[in-house]
């Protein structure tokens, strides 16, 4: 059944215990994305030591998917380059707009390959990516500020619909 | 006494179809959008088999029967809901509708209509139940002109907060626009009460008929409105059209909004002059064969009857109501218990977000609406992000609302949540 | 090589009717609007069956499958034109989509998107030859922000005058907005070639494609541009819908015409922002048959091949002004002679008036357009009141072109004129 | 035949020989209608004598329907107080929408009646009241204004779709 495809436990599991949830201090850069179709939200925060990111954590407010998908984020990716975010990140991607038909890669997602069942429904696909979309916003305006030493706050649009 | 649905259920093709693996659909999100019966679409296609031409725009005679086809819809609309024909401007939407009065407005400042003009010592009022599509237009429109927006809020129940209604209502008060039957809430205002208030202040009333015109009887004379704007989508129409009603005197008097073909009287390099209403509204060649659909849409709620669509609806709803409350961690976001409300209701259910049920939902055929259902700060007041609605039709049974309860139940038990 | 038209006719259901007590149906109006083969109504029809339901808006099977439909729309769109997805906005007639440019234009004074903002120091270019929906949004756009209208003359022959035109594109050029194929005239502007100099001058450049889209394969990016609009039903597809192309970078940039639900990204009671293009140019739910419509038109257009429609058009109409200049005090409006033109022929006959002979001609089952084609002040430049004008397009034969001949000969015996 | 019914000799006749054409003074009024669709003109001139219609002239450019029609008016009219005006007026406007079923009635249209053949051909029916219309409007602007005595020269929509 696609629904359970669809709702793993690891998911179910996440969405009730959030990895790196509670934003904490002290950190380079705070985003804040929405999900305009459905309200979700998700607000993050990290530093950048060198290439390296650190200091990840967020709150948020949404569905199982984009609170889960963000919490399994979160333990791929703190503590890891930027580089290596990409590879993981991108891979994410792929799976999610594979509309079922990509085989996922274990060995960088993890936790992530949890959500093959996503990419079967096209409207959750943005829940999916809700926290993914705003690590990588946030990571490429504080490399493009990186002159600039100010906390930046900023609110940006979701652009997961940019990836379809 | 409910109406006889299997039979209705026959004209509409789409309930022959399954979903989510044979699955029978049980489509209960109306309010969105309405599913089309065969006449609607038989009227289309034979516009376009046996009268497509350019309506006011040929002396052949396809172009006589297209401008025939086009003015007998409008007629059909105008009397649906108690207008002259004149009265009766056919745009894309609802959105639209709303649009062109607000632009309107702002135009007026360019020209010597007095009765539309609007600076910063006006002010516009909208309620915080709004969609966005008669919230976002005036928030633009204050920016343009400088006028001032503010808003009714409302009771806990999700009712209008009208207990300073005299304080918001006054004299600086140019344009009143509220909604009829909140999309969200399932409220239905008390209009006609409010068109007194707002015309006793000199101000001019829109009404968002999105929600009523499809599921009740609406006169706009009744109501007392000077505008009134639905779309045809939602009561069994295509997509691609929608009305804006005006009371004659004022669209006599209000600028145009969209510019160009078929809405003017003399046109120079320079400078043109307009067409009367309705033709001045209409710019370019019309949405017909959507104006012709739309016309057999109303064709057939007549047929049906629109009291008995009302009168279904509210035996559907409560029957709803009445289900989800016996379900524990179930609130219901809207007034209920015995009184008079529309067809539309939205719920939560604590620990199960919506987005998650309206999946299992899904799974198990059952169409619903999920998340903010355009009126975010409707969400806002009520400390939520977003409900899970259903919406009721004349193609929807009892048996409909069973299944929703039932899904509901499934849901709690999907995601263990007791 | 001339299409076989016999085959085509038989796809589109309107030629199996007679006009005027039994007379075939003789179809030269397309340029006011086109006929419809039964692909787009069948597949506007399997929509409303099988998929309907509010694109963009539910997490339900239905509303997946109308969200997939709209917007593999969008993308056929694009391909057809040489755009990418983000680029194409659906509106709902060409008329629509210039208004909407003109609006986001004086919109955007209210905000910091200083590409955008125009105000009495700036020019808007026009031409003399252009149809009202492309000149009334500029002349009121004009008025709402005090830049200054100009406009291209026309020479004799009916071609755009550019032998001053470094004076009229200046530095205070804002916006330059140019027909493609004149509606009236047949000419085909050099659209690439005055972009290059609208860029160098820093100004927009809107094209209007009613007339080319249709008829030749268009390529954004060959021609330059930086707006281009057009219209469905005047290339096979349904009416109520009409696209506007925007560069990528400049539709970012711009601030939103018709705003709310679905084109948002956050709202409150006081503000709201907005989603990116194409959605934050898109309020309301959205005309989704029409679409899918519109792509299935593009799906007959490209199957037939635009090459061939173009060439068998300039066939016809060569063909047709060859046999009108047969005529004794038949005048041709526009450039005529071996030339690469489009498939619109305007011509008077001194003595009778062009709405007589359209009546004549309607009553041999001829339809022909008659009057001003909604470009009065090119009647002005010509000194004439109106023109008859066919227009061709690939259902139409050599022969129809003949009975046009015929017809034209008889209503001057009809009114005995020599 | 159709075609024969809606031009008639006498339709013809007008057009080629118009009554009342060319512009003269003085005159109370000049209206000035067109019609939107085709750009048919019709400027008008007339003066009031108490109830009587006067120095009626008029110049046009238009199809054969609008010219004879506004030829055949005036010679129906000039001369004519205001009450008899409106009957004849009346009367024509009946024969016009009556979609060919209303009989014309001889005595008042004369010369009128050769436009039967018009109410069969709805896009034509604006052709055949561009002038009527014209000359409803004079009346009533200078009914309105005999209050002040200065010339009246006014360019006005054409009304004729409001009697459709
Ligand atoms: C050249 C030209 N521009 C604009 C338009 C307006 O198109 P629409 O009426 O479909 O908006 C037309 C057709 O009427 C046209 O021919
Ligand atoms: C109350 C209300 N107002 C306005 C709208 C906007 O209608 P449309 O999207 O058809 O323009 C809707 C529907 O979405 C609605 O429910």
């Amino acid at each position: 059944m696609d629904l359970q495809a669809l709702y793993q436990e690891i998911i179910l599991d996440h969405y009730k215990r959030p990895s790196h949830r509670g934003l904490h201090e002290p950190f380079d850069i705070e985003v804040h994305h929405v999900n305009p179709t459905c309200g979700d939200e998700i607000t993050l925060r990290l530093s950048l030591d060198g290439e390296r990111i650190t200091n990840l954590s967020w709150e948020g407010m949404g569905c199982s998917i984009s609170q889960a998908s963000t919490s399994v984020m979160t333990t791929l990716v703190d503590a890891k380059t930027v580089d290596e975010f990409s590879i993981t990140s991108d891979s994410f991607l792929a799976l999610m707009h594979g509309k079922g038909t990509v085989v996922p890669d274990e060995e960088i997602l993890e936790d992530g390959v949890a959500f093959s069942g996503v990419a079967k429904y096209p409207a959750r696909i943005k829940c999916a990516l809700l926290g993914w979309m705003a690590l990588k916003d946030a990571l490429v305006q504080l490399i493009d500020s990186k002159s600039t030493d100010a906390k930046i706050i900023s609110i940006v649009p979701d652009r997961s619909r940019d990836e379809r | 006494m409910a109406l006889d649905v299997a039979r209705l259920k026959n004209d509409f093709p789409i309930f022959a179809r399954t979903v989510r693996d044979g699955k029978p659909l049980i489509y209960l999100d109306s309010g969105a959008t309405s599913q089309k019966p065969r006449l609607v679409l038989d009227a289309e296609r034979n516009f376009y088999e046996q009268h497509n031409a350019a309506a006011h725009r040929g002396a052949h005679q396809l172009a006589e029967e297209a401008t025939e086809a086009y003015e007998d819809a409008r007629s059909k609309v105008a009397k649906f809901i108690g207008a002259a024909d004149n009265e009766i401007i056919f745009t894309k939407s609802a959105t639209e509708s709303i649009n062109l009065v607000a632009y309107a407005l702002s135009n007026s400042n360019f020209t010597d209509a007095k009765r539309f003009h609007i600076g910063p010592e006006h002010e516009i009022l909208v309620s915080e139940m709004e969609h966005h599509a008669n919230l976002i237009p005036w928030q633009e429109l204050a920016k343009r002109t400088g006028a001032k927006l503010r808003w009714i809020p409302l009771t806990d129940e999700g009712r209008l907060d009208l207990s300073n209604i005299d304080s918001l209502i006054t004299s600086s008060t140019k344009m009143v626009a509220l909604t009829h039957q909140s999309n969200v809430l399932g409220t239905i205002n008390p209009i006609a009460g409010i068109a007194k208030l707002v015309h006793d202040r000199g101000a001019l009333f829109l009404v968002d008929a999105c929600q009523s015109v499809p599921h009740q009887s609406v006169d706009v004379k009744a109501l007392d409105v000077d505008f009134l704007v639905f779309s045809g989508h939602k009561m069994l129409g295509p997509t691609g059209v929608g009305v804006l009603y005006g009371r004659a005197e004022l669209l006599d008097e209000m600028p145009p909004f969209l510019t160009g073909g078929s809405m003017i009287e003399e046109v120079h390099m320079e400078s043109a002059t307009y067409a009367r209403a309705p033709q001045r509204f209409e710019a370019g060649v019309p949405n017909m064969a959507q104006a012709v659909g739309l016309a057999a849409a109303i064709e057939y709620l007549e047929r049906v009857g629109m009291d008995q669509v009302q009168e279904h609806e509210e035996l559907l709803v409560n029957h709803a109501i009445d289900g989800l409350l016996g379900i524990s961690k179930v609130r219901i976001i809207g007034p209920f218990g015995g009184i008079h409300r529309s067809g539309a209701v939205s719920f939560t259910i604590d620990d199960i977000h919506p987005h998650d049920l309206g999946q299992v939902l899904d799974d198990l055929g059952i169409a619903v609406r999920v998340g903010h259902h355009c009126a975010w700060p409707l969400m806002r007041r009520f400390g939520i992000s977003g409900t899970t609605r259903a919406t009721f039709y004349l193609y929807n049974s009892i048996s409909d609302v069973d299944a929703l309860i039932a899904g509901v139940e499934a849901t709690k038990k999907f995601f263990k949540v007791a």
